[in-house]
């Protein structure tokens, strides 16, 4: 059984970023995603979409360059302004290619 | 009835009393919960129904009824969150973001409030509850505060942010939002099928409408509860804001809207939808827009203020003054 | 009707014929799912109407017809649980915590239950389907066996352990809790808005009742009948105890109703409390006061043994009880 | 009415018009969204209503008049996906997996197209939407065509594969799928508790019916306008088979009920349920039986294409077909 | 404190597979699974329980051994034909034994 | 891009816990948290909870020492009683003093 090493990226976001955060991993290189429905606190408190019933996650897997790329966009365009945290792992897969 | 004693039935009625209960069961923590699922197919649900009851209603109003109550609909989207924008700015001292979406707020519509409004009628003595059945457009049409708001504060911001993207996806989200979609969808389903098809939904979109508002009212009362708790932190100014606002909001409806030739009752929902201020649609589209203004602010004052301002005290108010600006103008007689 | 034919014509209503669908579909795998929001949404929903509906009625009781049952229904939800506890303890060599926990459930009340015996004397014929309007506040009364039970527990432990302020807290869930709120507030807001407040959201709070109820049953059948597979594991003396306590409560709760002054339709109401144990809220206090107590045992027995006791056989049972009961105390003719 | 007339009034009809403003709000990208668990909900309760109102009519039918509409429908279930594997094979140049697959899905039944089928005919005018009460039960029945495909495509497929076992669990779950056991629960809880016992539940399970499917109808268009966005992805063959093939199936069906005794309105659901293709049952035991065949195409023909063809043209086209052979064959006049 | 290292097995995967799943990773040696609802896209895009609102994710604890073999019956039975994705990942957790 | 490298925590429980956890982890020196709802099944099968529909999940970024503490929380006050889990890992983040 042969494992690759990749990375898997970890969003916690307010909804309304929702369309944009998959449009701008799906352009920086992910090819999949995968997306719930969580609650949760932090440092900035109340967000707009508070009563509507909390954040969202994006989890997805990635090379190493595309995972830095996505930690990126995350800082330049989401870290001043929305209530949006993200962290990176490694994990291993069976079939790397489908992730690189 | 006089003024006293509508405020005194309004508070009495099952609406407001179920909107206490909400309130109520928040401050002492009580664990009553409607699932939000529920809570969204509910609102669909009041959406359309009022869309249907205009759209049955509708048929034979002649198009040129319309005209000017739409116009003056329109002026009120423009009109409103301009003035809105100047006062946060000026009297208020908010930066620009934060300003334009309180505007946008204030601008828009809550559907809550409004299908109250239309309730609020709707309960009247048979023979004095009729309204003008093509108001769910007008409803539609206020929508648009939203966008002009928006477009006030990225005008004065200057367009060097790369956000002009954004605001046209704002647009578009405005104006096919759940609220017009569903107000006028129905509304033209309903002028198709007419009374007789009508007929034969009538127990789920007309019956059940009134029962199903009053457990909607239970949710949005634990939804201001929660905001309530953050009421310091708006500030005083937003306090007053809050409060003073809907109510000239809604004398300038009502006032426009007999002008226009609506019915006192038809003014008097005009004013509650010029009152009411949004916080499903604005809150989103703010928060795509400008998200550098704080959400605590428009939410609580939105929600924690004004909504149960405009429900308690606003809707008599509203009604009596159109019944007595109505007469005033010799519309009808006020008793 | 006799009794036999009153315990057929029990079995045969919509309520339990929904319920048994539930526990079929369960058993033979079916994926007949309702999700739990809807369930959650439909139990509010229950509970705010039963508390509606008692406080339109309720208009012109004399508070005086209150205070006897009410203190009669204190007084179960202080010895009911005790004896439990004690039997428990006693015949079925439980440790402190499985005993109180277990006396917990039985102490207080089963919503679906109750509002299934509050349905059972809606459905007689006009004239004989009337009860005391303030049956709902001697449901939350009735919650209070919770705390007792808890309270025994904690004091036969000793206070030791660190969770008394878990203890506190359990105290104002339960004041605050679900059930609680929606029937006290329900009553309230029926009391405010009367008869013709009323007739206007009856659709939904009243004509609508019993349909819904019927299809709550069928999800809560399918629940007993998870439970039910794990029968076994509860053992012999649990299963006795749970088919004999509520029988015994059933009827002790109707002869103190009727001794207390209720009708037998109010008494039979209050034997159903009586015999119900709860299966939603004593868990959730359980779980925080004493974690090392085994869910499987009152969850098995509340909800898989106890609840279909009462829906199959107990309905019936209290009500001919309280109609021969009643009849010889003189309070009615036994036909 | 004529031909021309009966499509014209179910295009105008709330069903068909809720169904287009959900394709629409799908369309133009609305965010009307009504949440998965309450149209789950609202699923149980449109078959248990159909099984609880054909139960109630029930009382008293001969078991005989079942007997030859039932052989019918098992012959139907066995003769439809059996020539439709046939011509996806030879004309459509599938291979076995998908062929069976798609076989299945038109060779069982579209919950939402049969339950607009009843809604079709109730709206009729009183004397003339009376229809056979055992009708749930044939829908049920058929709902062993997703069976029998399954069996056409592991026999050609030989049972070389490890996946007997699958097939064994799939057809336990067809036979206590959730419409299966709704359909006929309903049925037997109506037949016990007859129209005394529906009488007071009929507030839900009558009265509403109509609107709560109008309001179903909305999200089924959501559905159907998400799914014709992959139109162009199954190809002209799909395109065609989708459109046809519940065309003939409509007809076929309606005749056979016809000969067998069915009244024309019997013979019309009959053909509804012929001409449907599941959506939910079908993808779901494909899916466990031959994951190697291409969802995208059984999905969007019998979603995307033939639901929208059923609802929109298929209800009155079988209709008035019904009607007229109901006539040649002198059942009924034709006017 | 003493800390074990053991493996977390993250699988997304089709609702249709849910029981299959389940039954599988218990038999191969886990000793429980936690399971919630997401969302996702991936490359083979529409699935046939797309319209019943999406995935499920089943996240199970296990010794490397039976992380090793869930991984390798992903491979032999489901990654051909479904819409399904595996990884692992290292984490530390108490009670070690629980997981063993 | 400077990414630090915090621990994830990850704690599965039944939903009684909610309140008692969240208090918890925040006097613990935890700064925000996650929380989703989740199903499973581990060792010790049923719970009071099981029937109103499962667990919650609840993820929080910290420090390594708080980290520590709370899984020593978790041992000494939920292990024994409660249907309960944890564990831990390392993932990276930017902003790293926002979970210090
Ligand atoms: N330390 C943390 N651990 C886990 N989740 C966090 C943490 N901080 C923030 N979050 C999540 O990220 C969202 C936004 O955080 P913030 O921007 O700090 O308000 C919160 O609502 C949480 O869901
Ligand atoms: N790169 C990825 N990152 C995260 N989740 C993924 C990724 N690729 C696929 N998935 C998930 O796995 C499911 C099946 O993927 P696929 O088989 O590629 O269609 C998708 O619906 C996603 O939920
Ligand atoms: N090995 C495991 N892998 C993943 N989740 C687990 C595992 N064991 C237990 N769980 C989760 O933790 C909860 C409580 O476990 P337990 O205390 O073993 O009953 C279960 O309901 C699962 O959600
Ligand atoms: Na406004
Ligand atoms: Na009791
Ligand atoms: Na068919």
């Amino acid at each position: 059984m042969k494992l690759t090493t990749v990375r898997l990226v970890t969003i916690i976001a307010e909804p309304v970023l929702k369309d944009r955060l998959i449009h701008e991993i799906h352009a920086l290189g992910a090819h999949g995603y995968t997306i719930s429905e969580v609650h949760g606190e932090g440092t900035r408190g109340i967000h707009a979409s508070q009563w509507q019933g909390g954040n969202i996650k994006i989890e997805t897997l990635v090379s190493p360059e595309v995972a830095d790329h996505i930690l990126e966009a995350m800082a330049d365009h989401y870290f001043p302004n929305y209530a949006v945290i993200a962290y990176v792992t490694d994990v291993q897969v069976m079939r790397g290619e489908k992730f690189a | 009835m006089d003024t006293i004693e509508i405020i005194r039935s309004n508070l009495l009625s099952p609406l407001v009393l179920a909107f206490i209960l909400g309130v109520v069961a928040t401050l002492i923590r009580s664990e009553v919960e409607i699932p939000e699922s529920v809570i969204k197919a509910i609102s669909v649900y009041l959406l359309f129904s009022i869309g249907l009851n205009g759209g049955v209603e509708l048929a034979g109003t002649p198009i040129s009824a319309f005209l000017l109550p739409a116009l003056v609909t329109i002026a009120l989207a423009i009109a409103v969150p301009t003035w809105c924008y100047l006062i946060l700015r000026g009297l208020g001292r908010f930066d620009i973001p934060n300003a334009a979406g309180i505007a946008a707020h204030y601008g828009s519509v809550s559907s809550v409030t409004f299908v109250a409004g239309i309730s609020f009628v709707e309960r009247l003595p048979e023979g004095q509850n009729s309204f003008e059945a093509f108001i769910p457009a007008l409803a539609a049409l206020m929508e648009w505060g939203i966008i002009v708001a928006l477009f006030i504060g990225r005008w004065r911001l200057g367009a060097t942010q790369s956000q002009n993207s954004e605001l046209g996806r704002v647009i578009r989200d405005t104006l096919t939002g759940r609220s017009v979609v569903l107000l006028l969808g129905g509304l033209l389903i309903g002028v198709i099928i007419g009374e007789q098809g009508f007929a034969r939904i009538k127990p789920l979109y007309g019956d059940l409408f009134r029962g199903v508002l009053v457990f909607f009212l239970i949710e949005m009362g634990m939804l201001a509860g929660r905001q309530l708790r953050d009421f310091v932190k708006v500030g005083l100014f937003m306090a007053v804001f809050g409060t003073i606002m809907p109510l000239i909001h809604g004398m300038i409806g009502t006032s426009l809207g007999l002008l226009a030739g609506l019915s006192p009752n038809g003014a008097f929902i005009l004013g509650v939808i010029t009152a009411s201020a949004s916080y499903i649609d604005a809150p989103a589209a703010v928060r795509a827009t400008f998200p550098q203004a704080n959400p605590s602010i428009y939410l609580t004052s939105s929600l924690g203020i004004t909504l149960p301002v405009n429900l308690i005290i606003g809707l008599p108010l509203y009604y009596e003054y159109a019944r007595w600006l109505g007469a005033a103008l010799g519309r009808m007689e006020y008793q």
